[in-house]
């Protein structure tokens, strides 16, 4: 008997520890686990490293966990967004890291993590400011940036529906970086809007086999971060 | 009389053939969808992990979890799949996206690309999928206004702004003419209606020849 | 518009040319595309490089394409087991060269070539005669064998569905390494026993988007190389 | 007396704890699906791109396309999934299989484990996803006899076949004994009912602490 759900978004978390490096899902508002981010919040761990595309809108979320000062570094490849405030506040005030990774390069190390590969070429940023201080090789006669991968502790997942040995499935875009993120961390947490038995996905459509997932907590209704926007709702 | 933004747009919507894969950066090269020439069907690339991405919805058909790149709402077109951030890469260094179509700040006689950061001391760095779409698709074609609003030109001979990628752009679309990039520099292919090739040149700070 | 079918598996394989790389989907009888390997032994191209996890069974598909001559160089991960006679007498005998990769670095180093990644580092073969040669280097303090990308000309695919985009899904275990093979062709091939109109197949459980699809070919009632070997029939 | 194949697959499956991910290798290592112990749920997976592989179904419900590693029709438990090649081969690599089980042909005092080659000149190089699986797993074990059919130890102080992994060896259950591998050497954890520790070293072509 295999059985990954836990009781409740907090107990989920519980264990967080302070310095942590947490891989949260969601690209902008789709896929943003909000009722687990909001579980962080309250657990209170500090001093943490966030790896998210992005790095939060309005005051809900990451961006809320960020105003808390709790995250001393970011990981992104693109901070700035029309409702992202809390971040570049913090940024310029110089209380917070930032480290600049291309999209694409941020997705395959992650992946490189999830798959054993401590490293890998691209030709992504050869010969602009984020190759800077980075090993660059000629294959083939052309050039290429070493990249390495990139382990988090902890991922904090939305899925759609999960069964209770962890198999997801996603809803459209919400999908985005939430299936390497599962890859990647050593501890991976999913709210899923359903939990169904074992056998109850068709093993053609797992999109993240449960062997990449942890834990698993049933979020029935979870509130969507762009609704929460809209309302210029905030947290706590 | 300089072209139109939309003008812009179908210029550089002829030159795509039928059957391309396309990723469209945010702001002006997303009009080239409108303007797609007749018997001719594109296939749209969203780095979020969209492939057959379809127009905006209606407001009542909008989905929160169905967002492009530029995380505005769009739909989908038949034959369209999900996938995940990798994937989505993979499809984009891979070579696999047949032609990007993204806007600039400045681009060299030799195609090189400075489109994310102007370098300013208190900018925060924000790159996104540029640096990996330029490095990645086929083809880059920019659209552009031809110089800044001050009258800056953005065809430079060598970039001032950090740049995105080294000689990795082929054709450029501005108000004021179409600009290929080749190995002997900037090539004027086209002006607009009413514009000379003297005034193109007169905006742009390297040789057209 | 966009249809990427073709009429008939001969047309499929028509433009193959003597040299050409060719990557064939399938483990073991899973997934092998036979009436393409048909077609290409009728269509005659020489000197071939087959990238296949196996080397064939019996004197069908794959193993008759070997036999006739036509293979110069295998890749792959176990060119032994218990039907594959062709093989062996042909490598013992000096006539086909054979280069032997770890299962999980030949599927590593497709994947590479279709994400644009010229090498990565692999702890797999680090001490064996398998890394002769290579390149190791330490990360954290572990050794790690360099190994590079593996692109094909040609790519041959048995899919379940296809839709005229070329989206595929495949049967159960027969997906093996055919994703992974569409990607890193320049020119993919599908056999698939169904076609449908695109939209027909739900966007959230396509396997391989048709972006790594060029031409789709209807095989309506494929034969499975697992019952032609138990009849022990042969081709030509 | 020594143990049956089918006792040493029992004795191995004792030291799996519940929910484990679990690869195991064709031949003596797949019998240990037939002995979990009671209250135990192990999730199977198979290289070719199966997790929650079941077992061997009747004549009448085998599928060619529902295969396992060893090319054998397997049926799929409730929480199956399929996946592509690299997939299943980033679960090994990437440290997600909780336990790998194998056969040896020698294992040495320090864990080395030669399962591949006899490297002998006419064999035809075969390696399979051996490599991968001891360099990725997080925690190898092997099954096999003590000895080979002439008498000669597998458990040696260093291998003389080529070898598959350095280091990579937990344990070992042979007909004989099960025997860790420490930094000290072999260390003998326990013998079959009526041998002695001496019968097992032996057999043993290394120390046994």
């Amino acid at each position: 008997m295999i059985d990954k759900t836990v009781a409740s978004v907090a107990d989920a978390v519980a264990d967080t520890e302070d310095g942590a490096t947490v891989a949260v899902a969601g690209f902008g508002a789709a896929g943003s686990p909000v009722e687990l981010l909001h579980a962080l919040i309250d657990q209170g761990a500090k001093k943490l490293t966030i790896i998210n595309n992005n790095a939060g809108n309005g005051k809900i979320g990451l961006a809320s966990l960020i105003d808390s000062g709790r995250v001393a570094k970011m990981i992104c490849s693109f901070p700035r967004s029309t409702g992202s405030v809390v971040f570049p506040d913090l940024y310029r005030a110089g209380k917070i890291d930032l480290e600049v990774v291309p999209q694409g390069t941020l997705a395959e190390r992650l992946r490189a993590a999830g798959a054993g590969i401590p490293a890998f070429y691209t030709p992504t940023s050869v010969g602009t400011p984020l190759a800077d201080g980075k090993e660059t090789r000629d294959f083939d006669g052309k050039a290429y940036v070493m990249e390495t991968w990139l382990h988090a502790d902890i991922a904090l997942i939305k899925a759609d529906v999960a069964d209770t040995h962890g198999n997801l499935i996603y809803n459209m875009t919400a999908r985005n970086f939430a299936p390497i993120m599962c890859m990647a961390a050593t501890t991976t947490i999913v709210q899923a809007r359903e939990i169904v038995d074992p056998g109850s996905i068709n093993p053609e459509i797992v999109v993240t086999p449960g062997i990449f997932v942890d834990r698993v907590i049933h979020v029935p209704n979870p509130e969507h971060e762009d609704d929460l926007l809209r309302a210029e709702r905030s947290y706590p | 009389m300089s072209w139109t933004p939309d003008e812009m747009a179908a210029r550089a919507a002829l030159d795509i053939p039928n059957g391309a894969y396309v990723n469209l950066g945010i702001g002006m090269p997303e009009r080239v969808a409108n303007f797609v020439p007749e018997g001719r069907t594109f296939i749209y690339h969203s780095e979020n992990g969209l492939l057959g991405m379809g127009p905006e919805p209606v407001e009542t058909e909008r989905d929160p979890d169905l967002i492009n790149a530029g995380k505005k709402p769009v739909s989908l077109n038949p034959g369209a799949s999900f996938f995940h951030h990798a994937d989505s890469f993979a499809m984009i260094r891979g070579g696999h996206i047949d032609y990007c179509v993204l806007g600039a700040m400045q681009v060299a006689k030799n195609g090189d690309l400075a489109n994310w950061s102007t370098g300013a001391k208190d900018a925060i760095p924000a790159v996104g999928g540029a640096m990996d779409l330029v490095a990645g698709a086929k083809t880059i074609y920019v659209i552009t206004r031809h110089t800044t609003k001050d009258g800056t030109p953005k065809l430079v001979d060598t970039c001032t702004y950090p740049l995105t990628g080294l000689g990795v752009v082929k054709r450029i679309y501005t108000d004021l003419a179409v600009v290929a990039v080749s190995e002997f520099g900037f090539k004027l292919v086209e002006t607009a209606p009413g514009i000379g090739a003297d005034e193109v040149q007169t905006k742009t700070a390297a040789p057209l020849t």
